[in-house]
């Protein structure tokens, strides 16, 4: 590209910035750099400490296995601040003297056409390469990106890689929308995880609340989990009942043990259980344990007629 | 007595020396069951916040941690750079806008920190990691509040705990990191992590053994 | 590489699979190229569907942003039995030709030195270049490959790039690396997922099997959660009262209101709550929900002293 | 009378046949709110499996069935591989080694493929996707049944529910898939996924539509 004329045969996806930077730029000039003082660089590192921290290990990973071969590997928040720079200490050093610095905004409107701006604009992997920068100070240069996008699908930054222009691979641009994803896989594993903790946290507390049997067998009627008064009203030894089958210490009545198989089993009834040949009366109930339409076991809970007459003798 | 800003500021002036003093013996462990890189780790990612620090040591506690937090998760590298750089950015959020710490305010920062650890790490006791020194540092110190011992005392006895949590890892087969790789043969061998761990603590009491 | 002679400047990882190799293969002849039959195939393929429909579309992905620059992409399992291959048409084709085929085993002790072996053997990522590989017909050829770890930390599979040697590029390194990471972390999240579900599912089955009232609370006093029997009994709307607070309805008596925010709350005592202003005698309970060392809330449960006594009345 | 293996294989005939014939329409829909593939995908798809279909036809229901899904996997691309790959693999393990359908069969292999789309791709109903026709059909089929009406009118019911579900999605605002990164522009237009589906069932109803 010569003299702000548009190579014809060039990249549509790249074609369109240089029209947006032509009127506004002239791509001889060094760029003005914007950058963010220490101070708030800081703070929008501390809002994105999940992100970074999250993306740091890859990104060292991808350092680990092209180093000594020519990159700088960067991380950008949603409006292309670097927030984070990593790679061959030559190259890194020679990417900061051209702006590439942590607090340095790569907007097209300050920089030119970037990839770093380019993916975050449109939304996709990209790769810029020599001079399809708009500013000849990167003609030297190919810059690669690809977006992160977070669990409501919003943006939270993009990774990007830097290298000399004589360096421009296609499999960069299949790295970087590699390890955007792995990052994403990596917050939603999280996150997931998070939400599994607090349910599994509520239901123990709720388990250990109720001061009735509660136990919760799978569709082998083996018991999943038991709160503190199973434990103690039918006589179980909760490190060594879970897991194993109901049946192996209860006895139930023979038309509730096929109930306890039953998808949509919802009854409660009087019944005396049988713990160890020793009958035990009280109120019963059974409730399937359904994941959607997946069936789980279900819910079995039970009042001792003694406890009952305790609770009222109590009021 | 409480901790002020500037003794915070003289123990992590001193983790930096003590993780210095021990680069070798931490790389060492870490070559046992590891890539043998966690004393290099950890001496660049203080080494980089002492040169920050001038910048910082006169604010507050929280922006100090913070600070060091942030330094951290870009310096350090590996599985300790997110875990320590979270463990003092918890800290710090805890301590924000704070120039002195009660034994309250230190024990709430810990706990803080550890959760962090563990929120991202999902290490558990047992697991051969950091954990293993800190969790029961902290639980040490408490019981010391609880009991009423003075300030320094509480964090001698969370020194020493740390000191045997962090001898614990010995036999323990990892769970978590590159140790767990290994699986049994990660037994018999000391814990990196948790030995650095213990010596940040183990800082944390010599600088402030003054305080009552 | 002469002769079977060891170029002392080899890459150590590639020596010694070289080591292996010389004694029991000839490396001018066409390698034996193991192959299992469509039926054996279709059963490892059946087995690993869950890996393959998982990589496939990342597969797919790396293949658009890399298309036309020569690749051939390829899923393996642990044995390096290839599973899958996609690409640019004529790569794929002359790769086929050497060997990537589905039903192909690319073990070293059949087809030499390679990536695909050598990053299961080895447990990393790896490169294997033109004259590396041990088998003169690779020398064309640069492999490169990244190991697949499931969620117990064993080996799910490999995966692989195959392109002409004047392709090699240290960047397809890293893209498989980040590939390979990209795809255990999409399976840890959907497992993760699977594991909060039931939680889920149990949660609110063993909700719906008290009959008591039972609520969960955050540490703000909203309610979380809560059961027919608490929507019954104390009047709420459930869609209606969802993150709002208890007391926005229900007054406590003074001294649970603050039990209502301590991490340790663990009490019974009879209670009167006031539901608008008319009082509700009965039994309550608070038990402090943790995710470990971190407070989310409280479970409530009340019982009506009323419904006590029908209980008994019901023996 | 139940359906036959033969049947099924017929039914699959057809789907490809019908695949093929609307891929420009399935093409145009994705068009609207993808990226104008869906139709090149599914027609590949079944192609690739009429190929393969010489060599099971003599085999079980379930074996034709999987050899199906494991095709489309490896064929379909895009979203609608995974997706379409699993439920036919799903109804291919619950029909395992049988040689002809009840009503009763039919149900639970239809359900155990829409798990299996709901388990990979965690759409509800209401996220405009292929579940939208999907699981109307499902309940329209087992409905029937349960109302004592006869196979070939079940699936009649079910073939109607999927055109209802399909044509339901028009106002829909996407949820999952590329769809949904257009947000509020994708209501207006069909989902092409839906419409798949639609025609997949509409199939097996014209081709069983002699079973009483
Ligand atoms: N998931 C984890 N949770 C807590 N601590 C961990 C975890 N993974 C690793 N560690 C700690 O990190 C230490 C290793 O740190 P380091 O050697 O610096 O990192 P790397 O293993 O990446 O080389 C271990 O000794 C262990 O204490
Ligand atoms: N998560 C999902 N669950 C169910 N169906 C989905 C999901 N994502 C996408 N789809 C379906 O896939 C269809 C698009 O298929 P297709 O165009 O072949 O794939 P792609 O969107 O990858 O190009 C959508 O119309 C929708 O019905
Ligand atoms: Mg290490
Ligand atoms: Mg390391
Ligand atoms: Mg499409
Ligand atoms: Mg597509």
């Amino acid at each position: 590209v010569e003299r702000r004329e548009l190579n014809p045969a060039l990249d549509p996806l790249v074609a369109a910035p240089w029209a947006r930077c032509a009127p506004r730029m002239n791509p001889q000039a060094p760029p003005a750099l914007p950058c963010l003082d220490e101070g708030t660089l800081e703070r929008v590192r501390l809002t994105l400490f999940d992100l970074i921290a999250t993306a740091r290990p890859l990104m060292e990973d991808l350092h680990q296995f092209t180093e000594g071969s020519g990159l700088a590997i960067a991380l950008f928040d949603p409006a292309a601040c670097v927030l984070d720079v990593l790679g061959d200490a030559g190259i890194v050093r020679a990417a900061e003297a051209v702006g590439l610095r942590p607090g340095v905004y790569w907007s097209e409107g300050h920089v030119g056409t970037n990839a770093f701006a380019l993916a975050l604009l449109e939304r996709t992997p990209v790769q810029v390469v020599g001079a399809e920068h708009f500013v000849a100070l990167y003609h030297d240069w190919v810059t690669t990106a690809a977006p992160i996008y977070g669990l409501d699908g919003q943006p939270l930054g993009a990774i990007g890689v830097m290298a000399p222009v004589e360096r421009a691979q296609p499999d960069t641009l299949g790295m970087v929308m590699a390890a955007a994803r792995a990052i994403e896989n990596q917050l939603q594993a999280a996150e997931n995880l998070q939400e599994s903790h607090q349910y599994l946290a509520e239901l123990q507390a709720i388990l250990e609340a109720i001061d009735q049997v509660v136990m919760v067998l799978n569709t082998r009627g083996e018991i999943v989990r038991l709160n503190r008064t199973a434990a103690r009203v039918l006589g179980l030894d909760p490190s060594g009942i879970l897991g194993r089958p109901l049946s192996s210490h209860i006895q139930l009545p023979p038309a509730l043990q096929n109930a306890l198989m039953d998808p949509q089993v919802h009854l409660e009834t009087e019944a005396a259980l049988l713990i160890d040949g020793a009958p035990l009366e009280g109120w019963l109930t059974l409730h399937a344990v359904a994941e959607g339409r997946h069936h789980l076991g279900c819910v079995l809970t039970f009042r001792r007629s003694e406890q009952i007459h305790r609770m009222v003798a109590r009021l | 007595m409480p901790v002020m800003r500037d003794d915070v500021v003289a123990w992590l002036e001193r983790c930096a020396a003590v993780l210095e003093e021990n680069r070798d013996y931490l790389t060492q462990l870490d070559a046992a069951i590891g890539d043998a890189d966690h004393g290099a780790n950890m001496d660049r990612g203080f080494k980089a916040f002492m040169a920050k620090l001038p910048s910082v040591a006169d604010k507050d506690i929280g922006t100090i941690l913070k600070t060091l937090g942030m330094t951290l998760v870009a310096t350090v590298g590996g599985a300790g750079g997110p875990l320590y750089g979270t463990f003092f950015l918890q800290m710090g959020v805890k301590t924000a806008n704070k120039l002195m710490l009660t034994p309250e305010d230190w024990a709430e920062a810990l706990e803080a920190g550890i959760n962090g650890v563990i929120a991202r790490g999902q290490a558990r006791p047992g697991d051969k990691t950091m954990v293993d020194a800190l969790l029961p540092a902290l639980e040490a110190f408490k019981e010391a509040i609880r009991n009423s011992d003075s300030f320094g005392k509480a964090l001698q006895r969370m020194a020493e705990a740390a000191e045997q949590g962090m001898k614990a890892t010995i036999p323990m087969v990892a769970r978590k990191g590159r140790a767990s790789y290994l699986g049994e043969r990660s037994a018999g061998h000391q814990d990196p992590g948790a030995t650095s761990s213990y010596l940040i603590l183990k800082a944390a009491a010599d600088t402030w053994g003054h305080v009552t």
